[in-house]
Protein backbone atom coordinates (compact mmCIF):
# COMPACT_ATOMS: atom_id res chain seq x y z
CA UNK A 1 0.00 0.00 0.00
CA UNK A 2 1.43 3.11 -1.27
CA UNK A 3 0.86 6.17 1.23
CA UNK A 4 1.54 10.16 0.24
CA UNK A 5 2.96 12.05 3.16
CA UNK A 6 3.34 15.70 2.46
CA UNK A 7 4.42 18.31 4.95
CA UNK A 8 4.47 22.22 5.38
CA UNK A 9 6.10 25.81 6.98
CA UNK A 10 8.11 24.78 9.84
CA UNK A 11 8.19 20.80 9.61
CA UNK A 12 9.97 21.32 6.25
CA UNK A 13 12.64 23.02 8.23
CA UNK A 14 13.33 19.72 10.10
CA UNK A 15 12.70 16.75 6.88
CA UNK A 16 14.50 18.70 4.62
CA UNK A 17 11.76 17.31 2.33
CA UNK A 18 7.82 18.33 1.58
CA UNK A 19 7.02 15.04 -0.01
CA UNK A 20 7.68 11.56 1.61
CA UNK A 21 6.28 7.99 0.20
CA UNK A 22 5.86 5.54 2.69
CA UNK A 23 4.61 1.50 2.05
CA UNK A 24 3.27 -0.92 4.50
CA UNK A 25 1.26 1.84 7.05
CA UNK A 26 -1.98 1.29 7.86
CA UNK A 27 -2.80 3.61 9.81
CA UNK A 28 -2.21 7.29 10.77
CA UNK A 29 -0.43 6.19 14.22
CA UNK A 30 1.95 4.37 12.37
CA UNK A 31 2.58 7.04 9.96
CA UNK A 32 3.77 9.81 12.64
CA UNK A 33 5.30 6.47 14.46
CA UNK A 34 7.36 5.87 11.34
CA UNK A 35 8.30 9.57 11.06
CA UNK A 36 8.98 10.81 14.33
CA UNK A 37 11.55 7.78 14.55
CA UNK A 38 13.20 8.79 11.03
CA UNK A 39 13.06 12.85 12.32
CA UNK A 40 13.15 13.25 16.14
CA UNK A 41 12.23 16.77 16.14
CA UNK A 42 9.33 16.83 14.33
CA UNK A 43 7.95 15.03 17.69
CA UNK A 44 8.22 18.12 19.85
CA UNK A 45 6.84 19.93 16.84
CA UNK A 46 3.23 21.08 16.72
CA UNK A 47 1.26 20.23 13.58
CA UNK A 48 -2.53 18.31 13.23
CA UNK A 49 -2.97 15.30 10.43
CA UNK A 50 -5.34 15.57 7.47
CA UNK A 51 -5.78 12.69 5.55
CA UNK A 52 -6.92 13.35 2.13
CA UNK A 53 -7.71 17.01 3.17
CA UNK A 54 -9.73 16.33 6.01
CA UNK A 55 -8.01 17.22 9.43
CA UNK A 56 -8.28 14.66 11.88
CA UNK A 57 -8.21 13.98 15.53
CA UNK A 58 -7.73 10.27 16.25
CA UNK A 59 -6.03 7.35 14.35
CA UNK A 60 -7.52 7.08 11.46
CA UNK A 61 -7.08 3.79 8.76
CA UNK A 62 -5.50 4.15 5.27
CA UNK A 63 -6.03 2.95 2.03
CA UNK A 64 -4.04 2.62 -1.25
CA UNK A 65 -2.95 6.43 -2.07
CA UNK A 66 -4.13 8.08 0.62
CA UNK A 67 -2.44 11.29 1.19
CA UNK A 68 -1.20 12.34 4.83
CA UNK A 69 -0.05 15.75 5.51
CA UNK A 70 1.50 16.96 8.35
CA UNK A 71 -0.02 20.91 9.07
CA UNK A 72 1.45 23.32 11.41
CA UNK A 73 -0.18 26.35 12.92
CA UNK A 74 -1.71 28.08 9.79
CA UNK A 75 -0.53 31.52 9.82
CA UNK A 76 -2.33 32.81 6.32
CA UNK A 77 -4.05 36.33 6.10
CA UNK B 1 -24.14 16.58 -12.70
CA UNK B 2 -21.59 19.17 -12.23
CA UNK B 3 -19.70 19.77 -9.11
CA UNK B 4 -19.15 23.55 -8.49
CA UNK B 5 -15.09 23.72 -9.24
CA UNK B 6 -13.73 25.46 -6.36
CA UNK B 7 -12.55 29.13 -7.86
CA UNK B 8 -8.36 29.94 -7.10
CA UNK B 9 -8.38 32.13 -4.47
CA UNK B 10 -4.30 32.50 -4.34
CA UNK B 11 -2.08 35.11 -6.56
CA UNK B 12 1.74 35.05 -7.22
CA UNK B 13 3.35 37.90 -5.33
CA UNK B 14 0.94 40.93 -3.37
CA UNK B 15 -2.18 42.11 -3.92
CA UNK B 16 -1.84 45.32 -5.98
CA UNK B 17 -4.23 48.42 -5.02
CA UNK B 18 -4.65 49.24 -8.01
CA UNK B 19 -5.90 45.65 -9.03
CA UNK B 20 -8.84 46.78 -5.78
CA UNK B 21 -9.51 49.81 -7.39
CA UNK B 22 -10.21 47.80 -10.55
CA UNK B 23 -12.26 45.00 -8.94
CA UNK B 24 -14.51 47.53 -7.21
CA UNK B 25 -15.10 49.61 -10.38
CA UNK B 26 -16.26 46.50 -12.16
CA UNK B 27 -19.29 46.55 -9.50
CA UNK B 28 -20.81 49.55 -10.79
CA UNK B 29 -22.88 47.17 -13.09
CA UNK B 30 -25.02 45.93 -10.05
CA UNK B 31 -27.27 47.93 -9.26
CA UNK B 32 -28.69 46.07 -6.39
CA UNK B 33 -25.49 47.11 -4.37
CA UNK B 34 -25.83 49.34 -1.71
CA UNK B 35 -22.79 48.16 0.55
CA UNK B 36 -19.54 46.56 -0.09
CA UNK B 37 -17.04 45.50 2.87
CA UNK B 38 -13.59 45.34 2.13
CA UNK B 39 -11.19 43.74 4.62
CA UNK B 40 -7.10 43.76 3.70
CA UNK B 41 -3.99 42.44 5.40
CA UNK B 42 -0.76 44.41 4.70
CA UNK B 43 2.54 42.80 5.70
CA UNK B 44 3.94 44.76 9.16
CA UNK B 45 7.90 45.26 9.18
CA UNK B 46 7.36 43.76 13.11
CA UNK B 47 11.04 44.32 15.07
CA UNK B 48 11.79 40.84 16.54
CA UNK B 49 14.74 40.69 18.58
CA UNK B 50 16.00 44.17 17.03
CA UNK B 51 15.60 42.87 13.11
CA UNK B 52 12.91 44.18 11.06
CA UNK B 53 10.57 41.99 8.65
CA UNK B 54 10.84 42.67 5.60
CA UNK B 55 8.93 40.45 3.75
CA UNK B 56 6.73 37.26 4.26
CA UNK B 57 6.46 34.26 1.96
CA UNK B 58 3.27 32.42 1.80
CA UNK B 59 3.04 28.89 1.03
CA UNK B 60 -0.39 26.38 1.38
CA UNK B 61 -1.57 23.36 0.81
CA UNK B 62 -2.98 24.53 -1.91
CA UNK B 63 -5.59 21.77 -2.66
CA UNK B 64 -6.39 21.62 0.68
CA UNK B 65 -6.81 25.44 1.18
CA UNK B 66 -8.92 25.55 -1.98
CA UNK B 67 -11.57 22.73 -0.65
CA UNK B 68 -11.57 24.35 2.51
CA UNK B 69 -12.53 28.11 0.61
CA UNK B 70 -14.91 26.65 -1.24
CA UNK B 71 -16.81 25.09 1.93
CA UNK B 72 -16.28 28.74 4.08
CA UNK B 73 -18.12 30.34 0.87
CA UNK B 74 -20.71 28.05 0.76
CA UNK B 75 -21.22 29.12 4.22
CA UNK B 76 -20.82 32.19 4.45
CA UNK B 77 -23.67 32.88 0.96
CA UNK B 78 -25.65 30.28 3.23
CA UNK B 79 -26.14 32.87 6.61
CA UNK B 80 -25.50 36.17 4.63
CA UNK B 81 -27.85 37.88 1.59
CA UNK B 82 -24.34 38.45 -0.34
CA UNK B 83 -24.88 40.25 -3.92
CA UNK B 84 -21.16 38.96 -4.35
CA UNK B 85 -18.08 37.55 -2.50
CA UNK B 86 -14.21 38.18 -3.70
CA UNK B 87 -11.30 36.41 -2.04
CA UNK B 88 -7.37 37.03 -2.82
CA UNK B 89 -4.68 35.41 -1.00
CA UNK B 90 -0.95 36.10 -1.86
CA UNK B 91 1.70 33.19 -2.53
CA UNK B 92 5.39 33.73 -2.12
CA UNK B 93 7.03 36.87 -1.05
CA UNK B 94 4.97 39.61 -0.13
CA UNK B 95 7.16 42.84 1.41
CA UNK B 96 6.31 45.20 4.29
CA UNK B 97 3.77 47.40 3.46
CA UNK B 98 1.82 45.34 0.82
CA UNK B 99 -1.04 43.69 0.85
CA UNK B 100 -1.38 40.17 1.07
CA UNK B 101 -5.17 39.34 1.61
CA UNK B 102 -8.07 41.53 0.09
CA UNK B 103 -11.73 40.38 1.28
CA UNK B 104 -14.53 41.48 -0.77
CA UNK B 105 -18.36 41.46 0.39
CA UNK B 106 -21.26 43.19 -1.36
CA UNK B 107 -24.86 43.42 0.05
CA UNK B 108 -28.17 45.54 -0.60
CA UNK B 109 -27.83 47.07 3.27
CA UNK B 110 -24.34 47.21 5.03
CA UNK B 111 -24.75 44.97 7.81
CA UNK B 112 -24.68 41.83 5.39
CA UNK B 113 -21.26 42.42 3.83
CA UNK B 114 -19.68 44.16 6.71
CA UNK B 115 -20.26 41.01 8.87
CA UNK B 116 -19.77 38.61 6.31
CA UNK B 117 -16.46 39.95 5.95
CA UNK B 118 -15.38 39.83 9.24
CA UNK B 119 -16.35 36.40 9.43
CA UNK B 120 -14.66 35.39 6.63
CA UNK B 121 -11.32 37.03 7.77
CA UNK B 122 -11.82 35.03 10.98
CA UNK B 123 -12.10 31.48 8.74
CA UNK B 124 -9.22 32.23 6.80
CA UNK B 125 -6.91 33.03 9.17
CA UNK B 126 -8.02 29.88 11.00
CA UNK B 127 -8.80 27.13 9.15
CA UNK B 128 -6.94 27.71 5.86
CA UNK B 129 -3.81 26.31 5.68
CA UNK B 130 -1.48 28.46 4.80
CA UNK B 131 2.24 29.74 6.01
CA UNK B 132 3.93 32.50 6.42
CA UNK B 133 7.26 33.05 6.90
CA UNK B 134 8.65 36.14 8.48
CA UNK B 135 11.90 36.99 6.56
CA UNK B 136 14.47 39.75 7.84
CA UNK B 137 17.22 42.10 6.30
CA UNK B 138 19.57 38.81 6.56
CA UNK B 139 19.26 35.56 5.64
CA UNK B 140 17.29 34.71 9.09
CA UNK B 141 13.77 33.80 8.83
CA UNK B 142 10.83 33.03 11.65
CA UNK B 143 7.59 31.49 10.89
CA UNK B 144 4.79 33.19 11.60
CA UNK B 145 1.65 32.25 13.87
CA UNK B 146 -1.92 33.36 13.95
CA UNK B 147 -3.46 34.38 16.91
CA UNK C 1 -3.39 78.54 21.00
CA UNK C 2 -3.97 76.30 17.76
CA UNK C 3 -7.21 74.59 17.22
CA UNK C 4 -7.41 71.30 15.10
CA UNK C 5 -9.44 72.67 11.72
CA UNK C 6 -12.66 69.93 10.92
CA UNK C 7 -10.99 68.29 7.29
CA UNK C 8 -13.13 68.47 4.91
CA UNK C 9 -14.90 64.94 3.90
CA UNK C 10 -16.98 66.48 1.32
CA UNK C 11 -16.50 65.68 -2.51
CA UNK C 12 -18.59 66.61 -5.23
CA UNK C 13 -19.93 63.48 -7.46
CA UNK C 14 -18.78 60.04 -6.95
CA UNK C 15 -15.92 58.64 -5.21
CA UNK C 16 -14.02 57.50 -7.99
CA UNK C 17 -12.67 53.50 -7.67
CA UNK C 18 -9.13 54.49 -8.87
CA UNK C 19 -8.99 57.14 -6.13
CA UNK C 20 -9.97 54.76 -3.49
CA UNK C 21 -7.02 52.32 -5.07
CA UNK C 22 -4.69 55.27 -4.79
CA UNK C 23 -6.00 55.98 -1.15
CA UNK C 24 -4.72 52.25 -0.22
CA UNK C 25 -1.67 52.65 -2.43
CA UNK C 26 -0.48 55.39 -0.26
CA UNK C 27 -0.62 53.36 2.94
CA UNK C 28 2.56 51.21 1.57
CA UNK C 29 5.42 53.38 3.29
CA UNK C 30 3.32 52.85 6.55
CA UNK C 31 4.52 49.43 7.52
CA UNK C 32 3.44 49.54 10.95
CA UNK C 33 -0.10 48.71 9.47
CA UNK C 34 -1.65 45.00 9.41
CA UNK C 35 -4.95 45.30 8.56
CA UNK C 36 -7.07 47.92 6.71
CA UNK C 37 -10.59 47.88 6.83
CA UNK C 38 -13.02 49.74 3.65
CA UNK C 39 -16.24 50.78 3.18
CA UNK C 40 -18.54 51.89 0.72
CA UNK C 41 -21.98 52.85 0.06
CA UNK C 42 -22.92 52.43 -3.39
CA UNK C 43 -26.66 53.93 -4.54
CA UNK C 44 -29.12 51.54 -5.74
CA UNK C 45 -31.08 51.12 -8.41
CA UNK C 46 -34.16 50.74 -5.96
CA UNK C 47 -37.93 50.29 -7.60
CA UNK C 48 -40.33 52.07 -5.93
CA UNK C 49 -43.65 52.36 -7.68
CA UNK C 50 -42.42 50.96 -10.95
CA UNK C 51 -40.07 53.48 -11.45
CA UNK C 52 -36.17 52.80 -10.57
CA UNK C 53 -33.96 55.67 -8.73
CA UNK C 54 -31.39 56.78 -11.24
CA UNK C 55 -28.94 58.76 -8.88
CA UNK C 56 -28.89 60.38 -5.53
CA UNK C 57 -28.34 63.87 -5.21
CA UNK C 58 -26.50 64.79 -1.73
CA UNK C 59 -26.89 68.11 0.14
CA UNK C 60 -25.09 68.89 3.32
CA UNK C 61 -25.49 71.65 6.40
CA UNK C 62 -21.90 71.53 5.55
CA UNK C 63 -20.57 73.57 9.06
CA UNK C 64 -22.32 70.94 11.04
CA UNK C 65 -21.68 68.00 9.05
CA UNK C 66 -18.02 68.99 9.56
CA UNK C 67 -18.26 69.80 13.56
CA UNK C 68 -19.70 66.42 13.91
CA UNK C 69 -17.70 64.45 12.04
CA UNK C 70 -14.70 66.41 13.87
CA UNK C 71 -16.53 64.94 17.12
CA UNK C 72 -16.92 61.40 15.92
CA UNK C 73 -13.14 61.12 14.76
CA UNK C 74 -11.83 62.17 17.72
CA UNK C 75 -14.15 59.61 20.01
CA UNK C 76 -12.93 57.06 17.32
CA UNK C 77 -9.09 57.80 18.04
CA UNK C 78 -9.80 57.88 21.21
CA UNK C 79 -11.61 54.76 21.62
CA UNK C 80 -9.31 52.38 18.83
CA UNK C 81 -6.15 52.47 18.62
CA UNK C 82 -5.76 53.20 14.70
CA UNK C 83 -2.90 54.23 12.23
CA UNK C 84 -5.31 56.01 10.12
CA UNK C 85 -9.01 57.08 9.13
CA UNK C 86 -10.13 58.92 6.43
CA UNK C 87 -13.79 59.31 5.04
CA UNK C 88 -14.96 60.56 2.03
CA UNK C 89 -18.97 61.52 0.97
CA UNK C 90 -20.22 62.65 -1.94
CA UNK C 91 -22.10 65.88 -2.39
CA UNK C 92 -24.58 66.50 -5.67
CA UNK C 93 -25.35 63.74 -7.97
CA UNK C 94 -24.50 60.29 -7.56
CA UNK C 95 -25.73 57.79 -9.95
CA UNK C 96 -27.00 54.40 -9.09
CA UNK C 97 -23.90 51.75 -9.06
CA UNK C 98 -22.02 54.80 -8.08
CA UNK C 99 -19.89 55.22 -4.72
CA UNK C 100 -20.92 57.95 -2.49
CA UNK C 101 -18.99 57.18 0.82
CA UNK C 102 -15.79 55.62 1.56
CA UNK C 103 -14.78 54.75 5.05
CA UNK C 104 -10.85 53.92 4.96
CA UNK C 105 -9.56 52.51 8.63
CA UNK C 106 -6.08 51.07 9.58
CA UNK C 107 -4.82 49.58 12.55
CA UNK C 108 -1.47 46.93 13.36
CA UNK C 109 -4.31 44.13 14.32
CA UNK C 110 -7.30 43.72 12.40
CA UNK C 111 -10.07 43.92 15.14
CA UNK C 112 -9.54 47.89 15.60
CA UNK C 113 -9.83 48.54 11.81
CA UNK C 114 -12.94 46.44 11.64
CA UNK C 115 -14.30 47.87 14.63
CA UNK C 116 -13.80 51.46 14.13
CA UNK C 117 -14.68 50.84 10.91
CA UNK C 118 -18.41 50.15 11.50
CA UNK C 119 -18.71 52.10 14.23
CA UNK C 120 -17.99 55.24 11.85
CA UNK C 121 -20.11 53.92 9.25
CA UNK C 122 -23.34 53.94 12.04
CA UNK C 123 -22.09 57.32 13.17
CA UNK C 124 -22.36 59.08 9.72
CA UNK C 125 -25.88 57.86 8.72
CA UNK C 126 -27.14 58.97 11.97
CA UNK C 127 -25.60 62.03 12.86
CA UNK C 128 -24.37 63.84 10.16
CA UNK C 129 -26.64 66.30 8.83
CA UNK C 130 -26.82 65.27 5.38
CA UNK C 131 -29.85 64.33 3.26
CA UNK C 132 -30.15 62.32 0.43
CA UNK C 133 -32.92 63.06 -2.58
CA UNK C 134 -33.37 60.41 -4.50
CA UNK C 135 -33.99 61.15 -8.28
CA UNK C 136 -35.85 58.88 -11.07
CA UNK C 137 -36.32 58.80 -14.79
CA UNK C 138 -38.68 61.52 -15.33
CA UNK C 139 -38.59 64.54 -13.04
CA UNK C 140 -39.92 62.62 -9.83
CA UNK C 141 -38.09 62.47 -6.80
CA UNK C 142 -38.27 61.18 -3.39
CA UNK C 143 -36.36 61.94 0.25
CA UNK C 144 -34.24 59.48 1.29
CA UNK C 145 -34.43 58.37 5.10
CA UNK C 146 -32.22 56.09 6.55
CA UNK C 147 -33.15 53.12 9.51
CA UNK D 1 -32.25 90.84 16.92
CA UNK D 2 -31.50 89.58 14.09
CA UNK D 3 -32.14 85.22 13.48
CA UNK D 4 -30.69 83.34 10.52
CA UNK D 5 -32.80 80.57 9.63
CA UNK D 6 -31.68 77.39 8.01
CA UNK D 7 -34.14 75.13 5.78
CA UNK D 8 -32.88 71.55 4.31
CA UNK D 9 -34.01 68.74 2.31
CA UNK D 10 -37.63 67.97 1.87
CA UNK D 11 -37.83 70.88 4.44
CA UNK D 12 -37.11 73.66 1.30
CA UNK D 13 -39.56 72.01 -1.01
CA UNK D 14 -42.03 73.86 1.57
CA UNK D 15 -40.71 77.03 2.11
CA UNK D 16 -38.99 77.09 -1.48
CA UNK D 17 -35.98 78.97 0.19
CA UNK D 18 -33.35 77.76 2.44
CA UNK D 19 -32.45 80.71 4.50
CA UNK D 20 -35.03 83.03 6.62
CA UNK D 21 -34.14 86.25 8.45
CA UNK D 22 -36.27 86.77 11.49
CA UNK D 23 -36.16 89.80 13.69
CA UNK D 24 -37.53 90.08 17.23
CA UNK D 25 -37.73 86.12 18.04
CA UNK D 26 -36.48 85.35 21.34
CA UNK D 27 -36.62 82.06 21.34
CA UNK D 28 -36.63 78.50 19.49
CA UNK D 29 -40.22 78.22 20.03
CA UNK D 30 -40.97 81.60 18.64
CA UNK D 31 -39.13 80.91 15.84
CA UNK D 32 -40.92 77.88 14.99
CA UNK D 33 -44.39 79.39 16.13
CA UNK D 34 -43.75 81.51 12.96
CA UNK D 35 -42.79 79.23 10.57
CA UNK D 36 -45.65 77.22 11.30
CA UNK D 37 -47.97 80.22 10.52
CA UNK D 38 -46.11 81.03 7.28
CA UNK D 39 -45.57 77.71 5.61
CA UNK D 40 -48.21 75.54 7.69
CA UNK D 41 -46.74 71.72 5.75
CA UNK D 42 -43.69 72.77 8.50
CA UNK D 43 -46.08 71.78 11.17
CA UNK D 44 -47.35 67.96 9.95
CA UNK D 45 -43.03 67.48 8.78
CA UNK D 46 -40.17 65.65 10.83
CA UNK D 47 -37.22 67.97 11.79
CA UNK D 48 -35.20 68.21 15.06
CA UNK D 49 -33.88 72.28 15.42
CA UNK D 50 -30.51 72.85 15.91
CA UNK D 51 -29.11 76.24 17.30
CA UNK D 52 -25.66 77.18 16.07
CA UNK D 53 -24.82 73.55 14.92
CA UNK D 54 -26.34 71.86 18.04
CA UNK D 55 -29.53 70.02 18.35
CA UNK D 56 -31.65 71.55 21.24
CA UNK D 57 -34.04 69.57 22.58
CA UNK D 58 -36.48 72.10 24.54
CA UNK D 59 -37.23 75.64 24.06
CA UNK D 60 -33.75 77.57 23.86
CA UNK D 61 -33.17 81.41 24.20
CA UNK D 62 -31.74 83.18 21.36
CA UNK D 63 -29.15 85.91 21.19
CA UNK D 64 -28.09 88.36 18.34
CA UNK D 65 -26.93 86.32 15.33
CA UNK D 66 -27.76 83.08 16.45
CA UNK D 67 -28.41 80.52 13.66
CA UNK D 68 -31.32 78.31 13.72
CA UNK D 69 -31.54 75.47 11.73
CA UNK D 70 -34.28 72.88 10.93
CA UNK D 71 -32.98 68.85 10.12
CA UNK D 72 -35.87 67.02 8.71
CA UNK D 73 -34.23 62.99 8.80
CA UNK D 74 -30.44 61.90 7.75
CA UNK D 75 -29.94 60.40 5.16
CA UNK D 76 -26.33 60.33 4.14
CA UNK D 77 -24.14 57.25 3.56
Amino acid sequence: MNINILLFGQLTDITGIGTITMEDVADTDSVVQNLHRRFPALATSKYVVAVNKNIITGNTLLTQNSTVALLPPFSGG
Amino acid sequence: MTERKPKNIFVEGPVLPSFIGESIQQHSTKTNIGAHSIFLGQVRADMVDGKSVTAIEYTTYQEMALEKMHTIREAIFDKYTLTCMHVYHSLGKVAAGEISLFVFTSSAHRKAATDACAEIVERIKSELPVWGKELFENEEYQWKENK
